[in-house]
């Protein structure tokens, strides 16, 4: 790898190798607590606040562990992070909590989180490794809270918990057929972008 | 000598008379007692729900391929007027015009332009906007306007699998419920509640002798689904008369017959062989009654084929027909 | 200490020392390495996929070269000799350089020079129309037109010419993947070097019919009269069965055999119409030189012969 | 359903006859922008002995009949998990504790492995595997 | 990168390491967080009891217990006190009969048996459709009517509550599991004054 | 009965890919072979099994005992990855033939969140061990469904030829959509 | 014996055009002797024969040309005769270039060796060996469409048991007459044609088959074999492509033969009626292969002809004698419409396979507009070989050979039922036949 600037460390995360729509990564959560934006927030924060701070551990001890245990000591690292995020969140955000459920255990699963480890955190410094985390959080925050806004809008008619109509929407959004309709749609819209303008 | 250059072509130098417009033109021809039937049935509420239908997917469709795809116009080959009169059949005569064009849109835009139009898409159009329909909007999906009402804004009411199902629920005994029916022969002939199209039997059986008079399906999608379900049901309701209705309530009541007739026979969406045909319509029938049965839903038609289409690869690849030479091949 | 704490400590102590006992024993035991070269192999190499090199992809590309420690038969054309030799530096072995080589449209029957003699109405498909006969022209060795070549290239480095019916490489684009000379049932596309300052010779013609029934079908068919081969003086053009064929490795882009083709068959790339004038002028000269030398000699030949029957009796 | 399942390998080693021949495309090599993960191996390698014709760094087929791939994943995965199955149901309905059923599922596949270790040698024949060239 | 060699010792050291501060951490942050998880937890089947039930000034959550259903399973009854006194009960009650899943309802008496209110705590229906049982139009249908001497059922099965449009059957559960409350709290001999 | 209740509705009515959102991953990168994809059923079947069986085994009698249960997501990915390493040199060691056989056969096998998304959802709803297996066992032949029906729409998929911007995932995206409609239509189907 | 109470079939798939057989009233005429001649040396499946005369020889009619190199090869004679002309490459009836050698027409002098009487001989002289020998001398090939050297048919190999011959008198192809024209009017010819076959082969039965749109022929053998033993005529359906040899044997014997392999495997030998004739002439009037039957028709075609024609003459020679070239022809066929070959100029000779020069109109010339595949399955249903068409084309355009081969793209009889059903219109046949070539294409190293 050539110097990246830090910028870009940060940057490319967002939109160049957004996790979700490019790199097409850690998609069960992405589909599966997207039916709202706040969810989509909520999950995308606790992502985030994960894979900072393991990238920060990991490339601060990357050199003291030994390359055949590398795996598990990472996976040690993550989890622990995961689980303490769902206690913070059962504490302080009870409601979300509940309606994330089973996913936030996963994201130690997630595989955008073991993928920078392995791939960022492991063989670059601590800063850039938490721009990478940064960046790699904030591109899948953003993309889990506009498919979030997305659904929701289409499927209830509001926006964050605000309604601005009084009909229903069209309630396949909310439902599960309608997180692979829009994560399908806005992934070709991107590649069709992508061909009509290539970089 | 000669006239000009001569053509040079690979064999065969003749072909024939089938091809796709003259099928399609052959369906929407099988279409339209069905529809004569639901306009007299529903009057301008029907007509007006297939006009807007057919207008929406066709013109969808041309906008597709035009705007977007930027190919050669595919309009004229017919099927979208199919699935626009069959999105038309699955819905209730007075379902408002943006439901229809959301359905239209899905139909097309989703159903079967993103998989490349014509021929690629892995499952019926007209059913995946049914179905989009039916989970976004349940309300206005499933209200129907009762037979015999002619103005726009009819009393609604449900479909007699409907009654039964939630009579069910709540507990009534199957005898009085299937009293609350019309009769059998009215059933037959479409005198019932439901959605557009799929009333009458009997009209929907003239569409079916046409097209297989025309050579445009075979006799094994149909006959085996239907069936099937005459089976099952049967079986059913031998076990227990009270919980379940008889087989012939069944095949008239709902989308049975259309699904049979119209739906399941889609070439683009089933099965290549007759054995591959055989086996998708005994799985569309088992998966309709299972549903039908046991289900929340009061009719499974429409997901028991988009069911079956998603096996229809699956089918093809291990149910071929034997090859020459096979059979004596293994003796 | 606090029981949870104690507790938590030691469960997850006690599962973090089993799994380094057996994560250790699978290392041992059981690896499945990838050399991580591999991967930066990769990383330098173009990752367009294209199969150039002869491996199904570019990461079967890093793996084979990898694995075969030797750069000898292992080649990305796409990336070419500054992608091998960054692959070498990786691998701390010797590059080899090979030259850049292009591919060439070894048919110049374009559409005012080949009649059609019929209307093909299959499958737009050369291959397809390759099988069922001779082409759409008399000329059974050019180009079909029906730009299967064009189709098959990765790079958009084709494209077809509506004027001429014939593809055109453009020079840029072309990485020499070897995939249009693959598919082209006529055989007319050919990888050539791409020559000292992009300058190449090559013959724009495969038609090996005897010169009047070759004219009869493409007004620019190679004949084979052979006025280039006499023109070459590196050996570097050979004559089979009335065809003209030039040895890149033997050609030194002299271009004096250009002008000598009746019919302008002899393509030339990057090559200013000056330098092919001068060639030709030069090679006039040399004609000119050769012809009087020859003249000289043979008046000289004559002379002695006349002077030898004039002056042999008095010797 | 006799077509042979073919995989492009390449040669990574050859000992004498002994190849070691690593499977491109399969397993998350193929798409190494995902690391799911764990216990799963990047690429995946057989080994295969006999012929030497084939050098390292050489791209081949490597041919098997999808045949011993399901017994493979027969004997390897369903008859441990029915072995595992049966004995949680025999265990529980002969009243024992659900510990001690759990634990008796997972200890009965150390007799049915050791049971598969003895007779390893017997499948060597069925699992043949070859190698054709590209 | 890695610089330590993948000695078996090394390896253990590491994972040991890293397995003891991670769990030091991380009992340390659960005991941190003991207190605020069992707080939000409280709070939440308080807010619950505080909207079906008034007036109480005891913790109806600390003072619960359990009372067996006639169907065998068995009902969280939280007693609302003011001053020690009984006033009324808040009772956790679910229906199975929901279109999707469990629905769980806290639904609060007065001691003569008449519904304060009620709200649903959690459930699995379809949202925008069955969900609108969390709409106080509908729950209004249920204040202060009194289950054992009203026909609270959906006016399909003969009842008096209008069911929500098109969710009948979310409905239909809802007004099972009021019912259910009502029987199991009626069954301990509470609001027989009524009569 | 229960049990035909669990097993129903982990295939079809809550399919683990189509209704739960488990195992995207492989579910959209799964090879477009369908023999492979049935094959990897069994694989999944087994691993699953066997780590539901070990998760419950450490939740019920170490985790809880211990008064540690928040400890579950730590301990259970490791126990999950530490199964799947000792699954792994086992069936190498116990039959490399067999073994090899199944490198060729399936392409990748079988950890994702699946595993322990179902670890998790076992004790979220408060299944006994036997009913735990059960629901290991359906979610896994649910997951095999969809995964195989899958695999072999998108090899038709491939055949076909689709607007370029729908190309692969897009196109395999909505198809799962269209899947997970079909599927709701087994809503109450217990 | 007749054996048409039920008219038997073939198994699998098929299809039913319109039969349009023109000329079948028109009873056979010899062509007049062309100015020039132009024998292509590969007439036939199998190496090139070796050209033995040069540029301004003599020839008499029947002198040999050209010598069978090899086994699979056959001779070839001269039709006419005349002087040699050019010896080149020329475009024969199969549309590629091959050598071919030019004879200016002059006079009409046979090889004195050929008897040229028309007295019908029905005694067999030779034993099996001599007339295999006798017929590879004559350069008969199989006049079917297929032009298979006969001789080497007729050498069955060590170890097959054949049993049965079926004479082909199917002629399926729509438009086709010169087979149903030779069965009418050299019917007792082919009879004796038959015996020599049955004797060349050791094979005591031997069936006639015959659609039944051509009733008339199968009545007239009927009446002819009354006295034969062991040789029956079969009036089958009308079915494209009953004429297929696999399908033949499978409506005749219900045998099937496998899959690569040949009707010897299944122990029968098929013969063309066509064939049968030549070969009658061959071993009975030692007569080599220099003139066809070959049928000359088309919707606008002045007078559907079946004429006599000498190897070698220019189709437009043909065409002239049918009346000309009408004006609206946009593509003229060598063979029947569905499996026949396009050609490209009228200056094509007529070959030993060439059965029938078709005219078609301008309109009926273009393919129409294709489609995608809809999925119908009317290929499958019409593939006589039980193939899956629309995946054979599927794969062979991605170039995926090896798959195509694993679903049995060789077993193609290219007879292209599946092309004509296709409501798609999609050239289903083209791609078969490029996957087939490249699967026969030896590999590039
Ligand atoms: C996607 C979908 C979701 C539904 N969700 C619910 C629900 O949550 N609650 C409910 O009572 N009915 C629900 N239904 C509606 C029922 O299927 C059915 O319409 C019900 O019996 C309503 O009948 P009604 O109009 O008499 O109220 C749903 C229907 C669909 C299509
Ligand atoms: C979890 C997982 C995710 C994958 N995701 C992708 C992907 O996003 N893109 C891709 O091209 N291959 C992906 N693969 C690789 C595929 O499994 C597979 O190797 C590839 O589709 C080739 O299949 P084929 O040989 O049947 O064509 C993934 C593999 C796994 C195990
Ligand atoms: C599709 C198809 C149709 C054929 N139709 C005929 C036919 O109508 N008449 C015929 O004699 N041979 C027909 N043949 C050729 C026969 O298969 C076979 O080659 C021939 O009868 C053998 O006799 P021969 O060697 O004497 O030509 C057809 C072949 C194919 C593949
Ligand atoms: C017999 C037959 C049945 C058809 N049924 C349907 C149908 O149920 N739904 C539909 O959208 N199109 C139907 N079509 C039209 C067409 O095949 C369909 O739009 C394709 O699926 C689009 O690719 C049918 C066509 C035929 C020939
Ligand atoms: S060069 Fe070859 S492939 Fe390209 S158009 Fe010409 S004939 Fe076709
Ligand atoms: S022009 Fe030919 S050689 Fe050049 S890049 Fe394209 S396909 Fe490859
Ligand atoms: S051409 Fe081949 S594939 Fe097509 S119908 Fe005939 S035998 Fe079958
Ligand atoms: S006949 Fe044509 S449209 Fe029908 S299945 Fe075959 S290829 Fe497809
Ligand atoms: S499988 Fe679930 S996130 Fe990858």
């Amino acid at each position: 790898m050539a110097t990246i600037s830090n910028k870009e460390v940060f940057l490319k995360g967002i939109i160049r190798e957004n996790p979700v729509f490019v790199i097409l990564l850690g998609l069960c959560p992405t589909l599966g607590v997207t039916s709202t934006a706040i969810n989509g927030l909520g999950m995308g924060i606790a992502t985030l606040f994960v894979l900072v701070m393991s990238n920060v551990v990991i490339s601060s001890v990357k050199s003291l562990i030994p390359d055949k245990v590398r795996i598990p000591a990472f996976i040690v690292i993550i989890a622990a992070f995961v689980t303490v995020v769902q206690l913070l969140m059962a504490a302080y955000t009870p409601a979300l909590n509940d309606q994330l459920g089973l996913f936030i255990p996963l994201i130690v699963v997630n595989c955008i989180v073991l993928g920078r480890a392995e791939a960022f955190a492991s063989r670059n410094t601590v800063v850039s490794s938490i721009l990478d985390g940064l960046g790699m959080g904030v591109g899948f925050t953003l993309a889990l809270t506009l498919l979030g806004s997305i659904r929701e809008l289409l499927g209830s008619l509001s926006i964050f918990g605000w309604k601005f109509a009084e009909a229903d929407g069209m309630l396949v959004f909310v439902l599960a057929p309608g997180a692979f309709i829009t994560l399908g749609f806005i992934i070709a819209i991107m590649s069709w972008l992508k061909n009509r303008n290539p970089v | 000598m000669s006239t000009g250059l001569l053509t040079v072509s690979p064999s065969p130098h003749i072909h024939s008379e089938l091809t796709v417009p003259q099928i399609m033109r052959g369906v929407i021809i099988a279409m339209v007692p069905a529809l004569a039937f639901s306009i007299y049935n529903f009057g301008l509420g029907a007509l007006y729900v297939t006009g807007l239908a057919v207008i929406f997917c066709v013109g969808i469709e041309y906008a597709i391929v035009k705007y977007l795809l930027k190919k050669p116009a595919s309009i004229h080959d017919g099927s979208a007027i199919i699935t626009g009169l069959l999105l038309a059949f699955n819905v209730p005569s007075n379902l408002p015009w943006y439901i229809i064009l959301i359905g239209s849109a899905v139909a097309i835009g989703i159903g079967k332009m993103s998989f490349g139009g014509l021929g690629n898409n892995p499952f019926n159009p007209a059913l995946v906007g049914r179905v989009f329909l039916l989970l976004s909007f349940p309300v206005p999906m499933t209200h129907w306007p009762q037979a015999g009402s002619w103005s726009l804004d009819a009393v609604t009411g449900a479909t007699p699998l409907g009654i039964l199902k939630d009579g069910m629920r709540a507990g009534e005994s199957m005898d009085s419920l299937l009293n609350q029916m019309p009769s059998y022969v009215d059933i037959f002939f479409g005198f019932q509640g439901g959605s557009l199209g799929e009333m009458s039997a009997f009209a929907l059986l003239l569409g079916l002798i046409y097209m297989l008079y025309r050579k445009i399906i075979t006799w094994h999608i149909p006959v085996s689904m239907l069936l099937t379900v005459v089976i099952m049901t049967g079986i059913f309701w031998l076990i227990d008369p009270a919980k379940f209705a008889n087989p012939l309530f069944h095949v008239l009541t709902g989308g049975v017959m259309l699904g049979a007739v119209f739906m399941a026979t889609d070439y683009v969406t089933s099965p290549f062989t007759h054995r591959g045909m055989l086996i998708f319509g005994v799985g569309i029938g088992v998966l309709t009654v299972l549903i039908r049965l046991f289900g929340n839903y009061p009719e499974g038609v429409s997901f028991a084929i988009l069911i079956m289409n998603a096996f229809v690869p699956m089918i093809n690849r291990y149910a071929k027909e034997p090859r020459y030479g096979e059979v004596k091949q293994k003796r | 200490m606090n029981p949870v704490v104690l507790y938590t400590i030691l469960t997850l102590t006690a599962i973090g020392i089993i799994a380094a006992g057996v994560i250790y024993f699978v290392s041992k035991k059981f690896e499945v390495k990838e050399d991580d070269r591999i991967g930066k192999v990769e990383q330098v190499l173009p990752s367009t996929n294209c199969g150039g090199c002869g491996q199904p992809g570019c990461h079967a590309f890093a793996t084979a070269v990898v694995a075969a420690g030797d750069l000898s038969e292992l080649h990305c054309p796409v990336g070419g000799n500054a992608v091998m030799k960054q692959v070498a530096e990786i691998l701390g072995i010797k590059a080899v350089e090979r030259d850049p080589y292009i591919a060439v449209v070894r048919c110049s029957g374009s559409f005012e020079h080949r009649k059609k003699t019929n209307i093909y109405d299959g499958t737009e498909s050369c291959k397809i129309a390759a099988a069922l006969y001779s082409g759409d022209t008399g000329c059974a060795y050019g180009c079909l037109g029906m730009a299967d070549c064009v189709e098959v290239c990765d790079f958009e480095a084709m494209y077809m010419d509506p004027k001429t019916g014939l593809p055109v490489v453009i020079e840029d684009k072309c990485t020499a993947c070897n995939a249009c000379v693959k598919e082209c049932p006529k055989g007319i596309l050919e990888l050539w070097p791409k020559g000292k300052k992009n300058q190449r010779v090559y013959v724009a013609c495969l038609n090996e019919e005897k010169g009047s029934s070759a004219r009869k079908e493409c007004s620019v068919a190679c004949s084979g009269c052979a006025k280039c081969f006499e023109a070459c003086r590196y050996d570097a053009i050979t004559m089979r069965n009335s065809l003209a064929i030039i040895d890149p490795d033997k050609c030194k882009l002299c271009m004096e055999c250009v002008d000598t083709c009746d019919v302008h068959n002899i393509i030339t790339a990057n090559v200013t119409p000056e330098k092919i004038q001068a060639a030709n002028e030069q090679r006039l000269k040399r004609e000119e030189r050769a012809r009087k030398k020859k003249e000289e000699e043979k008046l000289a030949a004559e002379a002695a012969k006349q002077q030898g029957n004039g002056t042999a009796p008095q010797a | 359903m006799t077509k042979a399942m073919e995989h492009i390998g390449l040669v990574t080693e050859n000992n004498n006859g002994r190849m070691k021949i690593s499977l491109v495309g399969s397993g998350c090599s193929a798409c190494h922008k995902s690391l799911c993960m764990l216990g799963e191996s990047k690429a995946k390698e057989v080994v295969i002995s006999g012929s030497s014709q084939f050098k390292a760094g050489e791209e081949v087929v490597v041919r098997i009949n999808p045949a011993s791939g399901y017994t493979a994943v027969v004997l390897l995965y369903l008859v441990p998990f029915l072995l595992m199955l049966l004995t949680l149901i025999i265990v529980l309905r002969l009243g024992y504790s659900e510990s001690s059923a759990g634990l008796g599922a997972l200890l009965i596949l150390v007799p049915y492995f050791l049971f598969l270790y003895g007779i390893r040698k017997s499948f060597h024949n069925q699992c043949k595997m070859e190698i054709v060239s590209r | 990168m890695a610089t330590i060699k993948s000695s078996f010792v090394n390896l253990l050291v590491t994972l040991t390491v890293i397995t003891l501060v991670a769990g030091l951490s991380l009992g340390y942050v659960f005991q941190w967080t003991k207190e605020p998880i069992a707080k939000a937890q409280m709070q939440k089947q308080l807010q619950a009891i505080e909207a079906v039930v008034k007036g109480y000034d005891n913790n109806p959550v600390v003072e619960k217990f359990k009372v067996a259903t006639a169907a065998g399973d068995s009902l969280e009854f939280f007693p609302a006190k003011e001053k020690g006194e009984l006033i009324g009960m808040a009772v956790k009650t679910k229906s199975s009969k929901g279109y999707s899943g469990d629905i769980w309802l806290m639904v609060g008496f007065s001691m003569d048996g008449t519904i304060q209110n009620a709200v649903v705590i959690e459930h699995k229906e379809t949202p925008g459709l069955g969900s609108k049982m969390t709409d106080p139009k509908f729950l209004k249908q249920y204040m202060g009517r009194n289950p054992g001497s009203e026909n609270l059922n959906v006016k399909k099965d003969g009842g008096s509550v209008d069911a929500i449009t098109g969710a009948t059957i979310s409905s239909r559960a809802f007004s099972e599991a009021v019912q259910k409350a009502y029987d199991t709290f009626h069954s301990m001999s509470y609001g027989n004054d009524q009569q | 009965m229960e049990y035909l209740v669990i097993i129903i509705s982990t295939i079809f009515i809550n399919n683990i890919v189509l209704a739960k959102f488990l195992g995207i991953c492989p579910f959209l990168g799964v090879s477009k072979n369908t023999s492979t994809a049935v094959g990897m059923g069994g694989a999944v079947v087994f691993v699953m099994t066997i780590s539901t069986i070990m998760t419950y085994l450490v939740q019920h009698y170490i985790l809880i005992p211990l008064d540690i249960a928040y400890m579950q997501t730590v301990t259970y990915i490791l126990v999950i990855a530490f199964l799947v390493q000792v699954v792994e040199i086992v069936l190498k060691k116990v039959s490399p033939d067999l073994y090899q056989a199944l490198g060729v056969y399936l392409p990748l096998i079988t950890t994702n969140c699946t595993i322990l998304g179902v670890a998790i959802l076992v004790i979220q709803n408060n299944y006994n061990l036997f009913e735990s297996v059960i629901f290991a066992i359906g979610n896994s032949i649910g997951f095999t469904l969809a995964i195989s029906m899958f695999s072999s729409l998108r090899e038709q998929l491939d055949t076909a030829d689709l607007p370029e911007a729908m190309q692969g995932i897009p196109a395999a995206l909505i198809t799962a959509s269209i899947l997970s409609m079909a599927f709701m239509g087994f809503a109450g189907l217990v | 014996m007749a054996l048409h109470h039920k008219l038997k079939t073939f198994r699998l798939g098929g299809v039913h055009p319109d039969d349009q057989k023109l000329s079948a009233q028109a009873p056979i005429t010899p062509l007049p002797l062309p100015k020039t001649v132009t024998i292509p040396i590969t007439q036939h499946i199998g190496a090139p024969a070796k050209i033995v005369v040069q540029r301004g020889d003599s020839v008499k009619v029947g002198q040999v040309i050209a010598v069978h190199e090899g086994f699979v090869s056959s001779n070839i004679h001269a039709s006419v005769s005349g002087r040699i002309g050019v010896i080149e490459e020329t475009m024969d009836s199969s549309g590629f270039k091959h050598m071919a050698v030019n004879i200016r027409v002059k006079g009409d002098d046979w090889m004195e060796t050929v008897d040229r009487s028309d007295t019908l001989i029905e005694e067999i002289k030779l034993d099996s060996k001599e007339i295999v020998a006798c017929i590879m001398e004559a350069g008969v090939v199989g006049m079917g469409g297929a032009a298979f050297p006969a001789h080497v048919k007729l050498s069955v190999p060590e170890g097959k048991h054949v049993d049965y011959l079926i004479i082909n008198g199917v002629e399926c192809e729509p438009y086709l007459t010169a087979d149903h024209r030779i069965m009418l009017e050299k019917s007792r010819e082919i009879l004796v044609g038959i015996k020599i076959l049955m004797t060349a082969l050791g094979v005591k039965q031997a069936i006639i088959g015959i659609e039944d749109n051509k009733h008339d022929a199968v009545e007239l053998f009927e009446k002819l074999l009354q006295h034969e033993q062991g040789i029956a005529v079969a009036a089958l359906e009308v079915h494209y492509p009953q004429g297929g040899e696999k399908q033949l044997i499978q409506a005749l014997l219900n045998r099937e033969v496998p899959s690569g392999g040949l009707p010897s495997d299944v122990g029968v030998i098929v013969h063309n009626v066509g064939t049968t004739y030549a070969i009658y002439e061959a071993v009975q009037k030692n007569k080599p292969l220099i003139e066809r039957v070959v049928t000359v028709t088309g919707k606008s075609v002045k007078q559907p002809s079946n004429f006599l024609v000498r190897i070698g003459t220019p189709v437009i020679d043909l065409l002239i004698a049918a009346g000309g070239v009408p004006e609206d022809t946009g593509k003229i066929v060598s063979g029947g419409p569905m499996m026949g070959k396009a050609i490209a100029d009228l200056d094509v000779p007529i070959a030993k396979g060439t059965s029938g020069i078709l005219l078609i109109p301008k309109e009926e010339s273009t393919r129409a507009e294709v489609y995608n595949c809809l999925h119908c399955g009317k290929c499958i249903e019409a593939c006589p070989m039980g193939l899956e068409p629309y995946r054979l084309l599927i794969l062979s355009k991605k170039g995926n050979h090896s798959r195509a081969k694993e679903e049995h793209i060789l077993d193609c009889i290219e007879c292209g039922s599946c092309s004509f059903v296709c409501p798609s219109n999609r050239p289903i046949l083209d791609y078969i036949r490029l996957g087939k070539t490249q699967l026969r294409k030896p590999k590039k190293a």
